[in-house]
């Protein structure tokens, strides 16, 4: 039986552009590899009423997510001829206008990438327990909800 | 018997806290039942229920030690 | 009459990661931004018969290039609500495993970065002068063609 | 009359060259004509032609000054 092996998305606060930098790096000494096709999500400083997002705290059913997370990769990895997918999700406070989701899929050709990150994408929003709770500049907060 | 019930997100403010345990509920539904019963402004929350981290959509008959996540529409990315 | 302005999009040699990371960088300034959409060309030490491709040498009419790049951005801005987009492309020689294309789509919500990303990379490949010479590791070469 | 003729990609091998100017071309078959007469090679080559940077589909008027660049398939990003 393939043993099952959970990698952990979640990293504390935001996804620093350093961090990023150093994933598609460490992608280079993979020379079957042409085409890379990255998401990111940042945080907006919406305007709420009178007030604006200063920033968002996450939190998730880590454990569920995670198993989640596996599924959805086995699922890609079977639908689409990718060579590698990476998710990383913030937990914790990510302030506006830093990363708060990276996706990264990887491909010999470049629809393969491209469609593996939308599709991932779409996924992570519609089926990951992950909770933001938008913090206002005036201290007040509101729950996000996904369309 | 006891379950251990988890609550997320909005939830978590409702119940003052992110997870409690509950003896003597047979089924999901009787979670639910007994939950908003306890904290009617439940009532008013959209959530998701999942046994063990599995989605429930009906009632699900659960046994001693499981989870019941308590899970309002998701919001991450 | 509105002012053409032309952007240069050529950079000599691979483009580096801590370049990319220094662009994702600037653009957490735009709090009004929520998505980025990322595309890489990473060049394949692709087996051609005994050899294998050591590197892609790089040329372009330039002049054309920019010209047509103007008018594929215009375009794109047109069609899709994006906020910012960037492209920039190597000249001379990329060695196998570095990149040579990165494209960078901005926007609020993440459907139009991401189709944005896509229609770019399509015209960029279709539509701009630019050659890629395939060096082997024996010093020979062979003139890629796109599909 | 004399047009500039630019060369790219494999053409720069059969040329030897990557521009050089005509003279006397009144469009852009007289170009292609002249050319493939000189070098052969050229005969056996996908390329386009564009005239001051906009691509012809069919035959274009020259006029002096112009420039005439051949173009093989393009293997960008």
């Amino acid at each position: 039986m393939k043993e099952k092996k959970l990698k952990n998305i979640f990293i504390n606060g935001a996804v620093s552009a350093q961090f990023i930098a150093e994933s598609i790096q460490k992608h280079q000494h993979n020379t079957t590899i042409g085409a890379h096709s990255i998401f990111l999500g940042q945080v907006r400083a919406d305007q709420i009423g009178e007030e604006k997002v200063a920033g968002i705290n996450y939190t998730a059913y880590e454990e569920m997510a995670l198993n989640k997370m596996y599924e959805i990769r086995e699922a890609i990895f079977e639908k689409y001829p990718v060579i590698c997918l990476h998710v990383h999700h913030s937990l914790g406070l990510v302030p506006a206008g830093e990363v708060c989701l990276f996706v990264f899929c990887s491909s010999v050709h470049r629809k393969a990438a491209m469609e593996a990150c939308d599709e991932l994408v779409e996924r992570i929003k519609a089926e990951l327990p992950i909770w933001g709770k938008e913090i206002l500049t005036n201290a007040a907060h509101q729950w996000k909800e996904n369309k | 018997m006891k379950v251990e019930i988890l609550l997320f997100g909005r939830l978590t403010e409702i119940f003052g806290v992110t997870h409690l345990l509950l003896a003597d509920v047979a089924d999901t539904d009787a979670v639910r039942n007994r939950l908003e019963e306890q904290f009617p402004a439940l009532k008013q929350v959209k959530y998701q229920v999942a046994a063990d981290q599995l989605i429930i959509h009906g009632n699900k008959q659960l046994t001693d030690g499981m989870t019941v996540a308590l899970m309002p529409p998701f919001s991450g990315g």
